[in-house]
C-alpha cells in the first residue's frame, strides 16, 4: 500500500499544478508528516469512492439511454420484476468491502496520530482570544501574538485552549485542526519537514472579526529557533497582567512579541472531566472570570 | 366512534407476536399491592446499600442503577398496563428504543466528554 | 409623547439594526401587509380565509399551507445565499459588512433547515400519507393544525428578528459561548433559541402524529410490507423526529436559560461546558440530516417506479436499508466534532459508524437504478430531478465517507470542503427530492399539473447552476478556505473559484424564479385533471381518488391486497374482474373533524409569549403563557370535534365527481 | 364494515376490551400518548446526560454532598411511590365501573402530588436562601433544571388531575373520561419512574461520587 499510495498524491499534485491552482491547494502540498498522513488517507478514500461513483454513473447512464420510452425501443420491458436476491445482497457486501479498505487505515492513522512521536517535544501553549492568537512557549518563557515560530524537523506539541468563544487552531499545510475551547486544553502535534513559511487560520466562527484570525507560521532550523527565543527574551517587552487584559478585549492586533508572560494566562491542569472526580480546576486566578 | 365506518384494525402481522396485546382485570388489585411493596423494598434496599456503602462506590452505583431500572420495569409492567392495546401494542417498539437511546445518550455523552489529554 | 415610546423604539430598533437593508425590509413588510389587508377587504375574502384556511384541520389544506410557507422561506433563504455569494465573489469585496454577513449566513442556514426543509417535508407528509394509506385524516387533526401554526408563528418570529432587535449571528449551529450574553448582547440569539423551541414543539407533535397515523390508521389489508415507500420514509422520519428533537429542545432550553435566567450550562465562567451543547446539538443535528433526506428517498422511490412504469426493484431491501439508516443515524453524531479532543477510541468508533451508514444508502441508489432497468422511462420534470440526484447525491455521499475518515476530517473540518459536501447532499438529495415530490403530487393537491416545459427550464437552470456553485467549493476547501468568513484576503488564490461559485448561485436563483412563475402561470393555463391519476401511471392509493381529493378522501376505504394496489386494481378493473366504481350502497356516513380556531389562537398566544421572552419582558411572556394555558384548558373541556357527513351527502358529492357506479 | 377480510379473532376480542380501547379513536389517542411519553423519556435522558457531565463542575459553589439531603429525598420518594400506587388503584376502580371510588383515589393522588411539590419547593427555597442558586455553578444549573423539570411535570399533572375530577363529576365514566383517566395514569406513573432515576442518580449517586 505504502508505495502506490505515495505515487497517487504525486499524480494528483501534477494534475493540480496543470490546472493552475496547485500552489494554493495547501492540503495537497503537506509540509509535514501529519499533513502527509492525512493526505494519504484522503487520496485513498477518494480513489475508492471514485470507483464507486464511476460504476454508479455508468450503470445509470446505460439504464437511461437503453430504456427510454421511445417508439421502436427493443430493450426488454419487464414491469413485474421485483428484485434479484443475489444482486440485493451484493449491494450490501460490495460497499462494505470498499469501506473496509478505507476503514483499516483510518483506525491505524487515528491511533498513530494521537501520540507525539517524541519524548520531550517543544510545547507551545495556544490560546484563542477575540480575535487574535496568543502563543506562549513555556520552555522558552516567551510569548507571541498572531505569529508562530517553530523549529523544523521535530514534532511540536500544541496545547490549545481559549479564553473567548471557540476557534480551531489550523495550519493547513502542516496538518489538521483542533478546537480551542474555554475550560478545556486540547493537544495537537504538528511537524514541519523543512524550514518554511506557512499560514494558519481558525475554522470555527468566533464573531465579528473572525476573518482576522489568520496567523503566520515560520518554521526555522532548531538553532535559529533557539537564537530567536533568546533574542526575544532580550529585546521584547514583558507581558503584564494589564497587557493580557488588553488582549482579552474585542480587538484585532498585528504581530506582537513578549519576553515573558504571567503564568495564570494558561490553565495549569490539562485535562478535564473524569468519572473519578478529577474535577476541572477553573482558571481561578484569572480575573476575567470572576 | 363518531358514526364513521372505519372500525377496522390491521391484523396481527407475522413477526410481531412479541407485541401481542394483553389485558388483565382482576377482582382485587393484588398486582398493585405487590408492585407497591416491591417498589418500597427496592427503594429502601438501594438506600440502605448506599448509606452503608456495602461495596466499592463505582460498583455500587451500577448496582443501584440496576435496581432503578428494575423498579422502572416494575412500574411499567405492573402499574402502566404496558401490554394493553387495541391491536398490536405498537408503542412498545418506540418505548424500547427510547430507553435504549436514552441510556446510550447518557452513557455516550459521559464517554465522549470524560477524556483526558489525547496526547501522552 | 409618552416617555416609554422612545425607550420602546430604542429597544426594538437599536442602532445596529438601523441599516438601509433593514429599513427597506421594514417598508416592504408594511407595504406588503397593507396590500394584503386591502385585497382581502376589497374582495371580501376575510371570511373565506378564516373559514377555509386559517381554522382548517384538513390535512390536505394544512399540507398546502406548509408548502406555501416553505416556498416563501425558500425565497428568503435563497436571497440570503445570493447575498453571501455576492460578498464572496471577490476578495475584500464589502457588499455587506461583517455584522450583516454574520446575520445573513446564520439566517440562511436556520431558515433553510428549519423553515424551508422541514415544512416542505411536512407539506408532502400531510398531502400524501393519509391518501397513500387509505385514511380519512391524520390521527390527530387538531394537533396537526397546532403543529402548523406553531411552525408558522415561529417562522414569523424568526423573520421578525431581521427588522426588530437584530438577527442571530452565531451560525445555525449556535455554538456557545459565542451565543452567551457576554459575547452576544443583542436579542438575536434569543430569537434563534425561542423560535426554534417553538417550531421544535410543533415538529415533535407532527412526528408523533404521523407515527400514530401510520401505525394505527392504515387501510385494511395494508400490512407493513405492502406500504408505499413514501409512507415507509414518513414512518422512519417520524421515528427520527421522535428521538432526535428532545435533545435539541434541551440544548436550546439550556442555552436560552444561560441567556435569560443566569444559569451556566455552557458559559465561559462558573464551570460551564460548551462542548455539552455541541454534543446535544449534534445528537439532534445528525439525525436531522436524515430527517431531511429520508422523505426525499421516499419521493424518489415513488417517482422512479411511476416513470419507469415498473415495480420498484428490491422493495424489502429498500425498507431494510431505510430502517437501518434510521437506527444508525443515532450512532454517528460525534463525526461533527472529531476535532474536539474526545480521543482516538471515541473518534474511531464514530468514524466507523459513519462509514457504515453509507452501505444502506448505497443499496438504495443501486436499487433505484435497477428499477429503471427493464422499464420504459418518460422524462417528466420529477423524473429529471431524480436523474439529477444520482450524480449529485452519490458524489455528496462519497465525500461524506471521506469526511468520516477521522484523520482526513482533521483537515476537512469546517472548511469549504464540508460546505460543498453538505450542500451537495442537501440540495442534490433533499431539495431535488422534495421538488420532484412537489411536481409529482402537485396535481393531487390542486387538480392540475405544473407546466412541464417551464418545469424543465427551471430544472436545467437549478440543477445546471448547482454544479458550478458547489464543485469549486470542494477545491476551495483544499485551498484552506474555512466557512463563515465574510471576506478573504488577496493572494491565497481563492478568487477564481469563488467567482465561478457565485455565478452558479445566481443561475440557481434564476431557476427558482422560473419555478415561481410556473406556479403562477399553471394556475391559469394548465388543464384540469379529471382522472385523478394525473400521470396515467400511478401505482399507489392516492391516485385512485379524484384530484384534488374530496374532504373525506375515500368514499369507500379500499381493502389493500397488493403492494402497488392501484396499479393492480386498474388492471383488474379493465379486465372486468372488479367493478370500476363503488356502488352507492357501499357508501356509509363519514365523520369529518370540525374546523377550530384554537390552533391559530394557540400559535398567536405562543408568539406573544415568545416575543415577550425575546426581549425578556416578563409580563408579556406571562400573558402569552396564560393564553396558551387558557386555550389548552378550554379545548380540553370541548368534546364535540366531529361532524357527520351523511351517506347521502357523500353519494351526492361522488356523483358530482363522476365517481359513483350504478 | 370494510374489515370483513380481517382476522376474525382479533375482531371478536374488541367487544371484550375495556371501553377506552373498544373505541378506535380513543385507543389511537392512547397510542399517541405513549409516543408523547417516548419523547419525554428522551427529554429526561438529555437532562440526565447534562447532569452526569456537569456534576463535577462545581466552580466555587458547593459539591453534591453538601447540597443533597437524603432524608427529604426519601420522603419525596415515598410520597411519589404511594401516589403511583393510589392512581393504580383508581384505574383498577375505573375498570370496575366504580366512579366514586375513582374520584376518591384520584383526589388522594392529587393531595400526594401537592405534598411532593411543596416539599420540593421548600428544599429549593432552602438552597437558594444560602446562596446556592442555579447561577452558582454548572453543577447546580443542571441539578436545578433536572429536578425542576420533574417538579414542573408534577405540577402540570396536578392541574390536569383537578380538571379531570371536574370532568368526572360532570360526565361520569364515559369512553372519553376513561381514556383521559387512563392517559393521566400513564403520565403519573411515568413521572414516578423518572423520580426513581432522579433519586438514584442524583441523591444516591451524590453519596457515591
Amino acid at each position: 500500500m505504502r508505495t502506490w499510495a505515495k505515487r497517487i498524491p504525486l499524480a494528483l499534485l501534477l494534475m493540480a499544478v496543470l490546472a493552475g491552482c496547485g500552489q494554493h491547494a495547501v492540503m495537497l502540498n503537506p509540509a509535514g508528516p501529519v499533513g502527509r498522513t492525512e493526505l494519504n488517507l484522503m487520496v485513498l478514500a477518494s480513489v475508492a469512492m471514485a470507483i464507486v461513483i464511476l460504476f454508479v454513473l455508468v450503470l445509470a447512464t446505460v439504464a437511461v439511454v437503453r430504456f427510454r420510452d421511445k417508439k421502436g425501443n427493443r430493450a426488454p420491458y419487464t414491469p413485474q420484476v421485483e428484485g434479484h436476491k443475489v444482486l440485493e445482497v451484493l449491494w450490501f457486501i460490495i460497499p462494505a468491502l470498499i469501506l473496509t479498505v478505507i476503514a483499516v487505515p483510518t483506525v491505524k492513522d487515528t491511533f498513530a496520530l494521537a501520540k507525539v512521536p517524541a519524548k520531550n517535544p517543544l510545547v507551545v501553549d495556544v490560546t484563542s482570544l477575540d480575535w487574535k492568537w496568543l502563543f506562549e512557549y513555556p520552555g522558552q518563557k516567551v510569548a507571541t501574538v498572531n505569529h508562530l515560530v517553530i523549529p523544523a524537523g521535530q514534532p511540536v506539541l500544541f496545547k490549545i485552549t481559549s479564553d473567548a468563544p471557540m476557534n480551531t487552531f489550523w495550519i493547513p499545510q502542516l496538518g489538521g485542526m483542533e478546537y480551542a475551547m474555554p475550560g478545556r486544553v486540547l493537544p495537537l502535534w504538528l511537524e514541519s519537514y523543512k524550514p518554511g513559511v506557512y499560514w494558519g487560520h481558525s475554522g470555527q466562527f468566533s464573531g465579528r472579526e473572525f476573518e482576522k484570525m489568520f496567523f503566520s507560521v515560520r518554521a526555522v532550523t532548531p538553532a535559529a529557533f533557539s537564537s530567536w527565543a533568546a533574542h526575544l527574551r532580550k529585546t521584547a517587552p514583558p507581558m503584564t497582567v494589564a497587557d493580557y487584559h488588553r488582549l482579552l478585549q474585542f480587538t484585532t492586533v498585528g504581530h506582537l512579541s513578549y519576553s515573558k508572560y504571567p503564568a495564570f494566562t494558561f490553565p495549569s491542569v490539562t485535562h478535564g472531566f473524569t468519572l473519578k472526580g478529577g474535577m476541572y480546576l477553573l482558571m481561578h486566578n484569572n480575573p476575567a472570570h470572576d | 366512534m363518531h358514526g364513521g365506518d372505519e372500525q377496522h384494525e390491521t391484523a396481527m402481522e407475522p413477526g410481531f407476536e412479541f407485541i401481542r396485546p394483553r389485558f388483565e382485570a382482576p377482582k382485587f388489585p393484588m398486582h398493585q399491592v405487590w408492585g407497591y411493596v416491591a417498589s418500597l423494598v427496592l427503594t429502601f434496599g438501594a438506600l440502605w446499600m448506599t448509606v452503608n456503602r456495602i461495596m466499592n462506590p463505582s460498583v455500587l452505583l451500577g448496582v443501584v442503577l440496576a435496581m432503578a431500572v428494575a423498579q422502572a420495569a416494575l412500574q411499567l409492567g405492573v402499574f402502566m398496563h404496558v401490554r394493553e392495546s387495541r391491536g398490536p401494542a405498537w408503542h412498545l417498539v418506540p418505548l424500547g428504543m427510547a430507553f435504549a437511546i436514552g441510556i446510550g445518550l447518557v452513557g455516550m455523552s459521559v464517554w465522549i466528554m470524560m477524556f483526558k489529554s489525547g496526547v501522552s | 409623547m409618552p416617555s416609554f415610546v422612545p425607550y420602546l423604539i430604542h429597544t426594538l430598533f437599536p442602532p445596529w439594526v438601523r441599516r438601509p437593508t433593514e429599513i427597506g425590509a421594514e417598508i416592504m413588510m408594511v407595504a406588503g401587509g397593507a396590500f394584503i389587508v386591502y385585497w382581502l377587504l376589497k374582495y371580501k375574502k376575510l371570511q373565506w380565509l378564516w373559514n377555509e384556511w386559517l381554522t382548517t384541520v384538513d390535512h390536505k389544506k394544512i399540507g398546502i399551507m406548509y408548502l406555501v410557507a416553505a416556498i416563501i422561506m425558500l425565497a428568503r433563504g435563497g436571497l440570503d445565499a445570493l447575498m453571501l455569494r455576492t460578498n464572496l465573489a471577490m476578495p475584500t469585496l464589502h457588499f455587506i459588512n461583517a455584522s450583516e454577513y454574520n446575520e445573513v449566513f446564520t439566517t440562511h442556514g436556520t431558515i433553510m433547515v428549519f423553515f424551508m426543509g422541514m415544512p416542505l417535508i411536512f407539506a408532502l407528509f400531510n398531502v400524501v400519507v393519509p391518501l397513500q394509506i387509505g385514511s380519512r385524516d391524520v390521527a390527530f387533526p387538531r394537533l396537526n393544525a397546532i403543529s402548523f401554526w406553531l411552525f408558522a408563528f415561529a417562522a414569523a418570529l424568526f423573520n421578525l428578528s431581521f427588522v426588530v432587535g437584530g438577527s442571530p449571528n452565531a451560525g445555525w449551529t449556535a455554538y456557545p459561548p459565542l451565543t452567551e450574553l457576554a459575547f452576544n448582547h443583542t436579542v438575536g440569539e434569543n430569537y434563534y433559541f425561542i423560535s426554534l423551541l417553538m417550531t421544535g414543539i410543533g415538529t415533535t407533535i407532527t412526528g408523533i402524529n404521523f407515527l400514530v397515523t401510520i401505525l394505527r390508521m392504515r387501510a385494511p389489508g395494508m400490512t407493513f410490507m405492502k406500504m408505499p415507500l413514501f409512507t415507509w420514509a414518513t414512518l422512519n422520519t417520524s421515528a427520527l423526529i421522535l428521538f432526535a428533537f428532545p435533545p435539541f429542545t434541551i440544548a436550546l432550553l439550556e442555552s436560552l436559560l444561560d441567556r435569560v435566567a443566569g444559569t451556566s450550562f455552557f458559559t465561559l465562567s462558573h464551570g460551564g461546558m460548551p462542548m455539552m451543547y455541541v454534543n446535544l446539538f449534534w445528537l439532534f443535528g445528525h439525525p436531522e440530516v436524515y430527517i431531511l433526506v429520508l422523505p426525499a428517498f421516499g419521493v424518489f422511490s415513488e417517482v422512479v417506479a411511476t416513470f419507469s412504469r415498473k415495480k420498484l426493484f428490491g422493495y424489502p431491501s429498500m425498507v431494510l436499508s431505510m430502517t437501518a439508516i434510521m437506527v444508525l443515524a443515532y450512532g454517528t453524531w460525534v463525526h461533527h466534532f472529531f476535532t474536539m479532543g474526545a480521543g482516538p477510541a471515541v473518534n474511531v468508533f464514530f468514524g466507523l459508524s459513519t462509514m457504515l451508514i453509507a452501505i444502506p444508502t448505497g443499496v438504495k441508489v443501486f436499487n433505484w437504478i435497477l428499477t429503471m432497468w427493464g422499464g420504459r422511462l418518460t422524462f417528466t420534470t420529477p423524473m429529471l430531478y431524480f436523474l439529477a440526484m444520482i450524480p449529485t447525491f452519490v458524489i455528496g455521499g462519497a465525500t461524506g465517507v471521506m469526511l468520516g475518515a477521522v484523520p482526513a476530517d482533521y483537515q476537512f473540518h469546517n472548511s469549504y470542503f464540508v460546505i460543498a459536501h453538505f450542500h451537495q447532499v442537501l440540495i442534490g438529495g433533499t431539495v431535488f427530492g422534495l421538488l420532484a415530490g412537489v411536481y409529482y403530487w402537485w396535481p393531487k393537491m390542486f387538480g392540475y399539473k405544473l407546466n412541464d416545459r417551464q418545469g424543465k427550464w427551471a430544472f436545467w437552470l437549478f440543477a445546471g447552476g448547482f454544479w458550478p456553485t458547489f464543485i469549486p467549493q470542494y477545491w476551495l476547501g483544499l485551498e484552506g478556505m474555512t466557512r463563515r468568513m465574510y471576506t478573504y484576503p488577496f493572494g491565497l488564490g481563492w478568487h477564481t473559484l469563488n467567482v465561478i461559485s457565485t455565478i452558479g448561485g445566481f443561475i440557481m436563483g434564476a431557476g427558482f424564479l422560473v419555478l415561481a412563475s410556473n406556479v403562477l402561470y399553471s394556475r391559469r393555463h394548465q388543464e384540469r385533471d379529471e382522472t385523478g391519476d394525473a400521470w396515467g401511471n400511478g401505482r399507489t392509493l392516492e391516485w385512485s381518488i379524484p384530484s384534488p381529493a374530496p374532504e373525506y378522501n375515500f368514499a369507500v376505504i379500499p381493502v389493500v391486497d397488493e403492494r402497488d394496489w392501484w396499479w393492480a386494481e386498474k388492471e383488474r378493473r379493465q379486465s372486468g374482474e372488479r367493478p370500476a366504481l363503488p356502488r352507492p350502497e357501499d357508501i356509509r356516513p363519514i365523520a369529518i373533524p370540525k374546523n377550530t380556531p384554537v390552533p391559530i389562537l394557540l400559535g398567536a398566544a405562543f408568539f406573544l409569549g415568545a416575543f415577550g421572552l425575546v426581549f425578556t419582558w416578563w409580563y408579556i411572556a406571562l400573558a402569552g403563557l396564560a393564553g396558551v394555558f387558557g386555550l389548552l384548558i378550554y379545548s380540553w373541556f370541548q368534546y364535540d370535534h366531529y361532524r357527520i357527513l351523511s351517506a347521502g351527502e357523500v353519494r351526492e358529492s361522488e356523483e358530482l365527481l363522476g365517481r359513483l357506479g350504478a | 364494515m370494510s374489515s370483513h377480510a380481517l382476522d376474525g379473532k382479533a375482531k371478536a376480542s374488541h367487544q371484550e376490551l375495556p371501553p377506552e380501547f373498544q373505541d378506535q379513536e380513543e385507543s389511537i389517542k392512547i397510542t399517541g400518548f405513549w409516543l408523547f411519553i417516548v419523547t419525554d423519556v428522551l427529554i429526561f435522558a438529555s437532562l440526565f446526560a447534562t447532569y452526569a457531565v456537569l456534576v463535577n463542575r462545581v466552580a466555587a459553589g458547593p459539591t453534591p454532598a453538601q447540597v443533597f439531603q437524603l432524608n427529604t429525598a426519601l420522603i419525596e420518594t415515598l410520597i411519589l411511590l404511594t401516589s403511583s400506587f393510589t392512581i393504580g388503584i383508581a384505574i383498577w376502580a375505573m375498570r370496575q365501573n366504580r366512579q366514586r371510588m375513582v374520584s376518591w383515589w384520584l383526589a388522594l393522588t392529587v393531595l400526594l402530588g401537592m405534598a411532593f411539590v411543596s416539599i420540593e419547593l421548600v428544599e429549593f427555597a432552602g438552597d437558594v436562601a444560602v446562596g446556592w442558586g442555579w447561577h452558582t455553578s454548572a453543577f447546580l444549573s443542571s441539578f436545578f433544571l433536572l429536578v425542576a423539570a420533574h417538579g414542573t411535570h408534577v405540577t402540570m399533572g396536578i392541574i390536569w388531575a383537578v380538571a379531570l375530577l371536574f370532568q368526572l363529576r360532570r360526565r361520569g365514566l364515559t369512553t372519553v373520561t376513561r381514556r383521559k383517566l387512563y392517559t393521566f395514569s400513564l403520565y403519573w406513573h411515568f413521572l414516578d419512574i423518572m423520580w426513581v432515576f432522579i433519586f438514584t442518580v442524583v441523591y444516591l449517586g451524590g453519596r457515591l461520587i
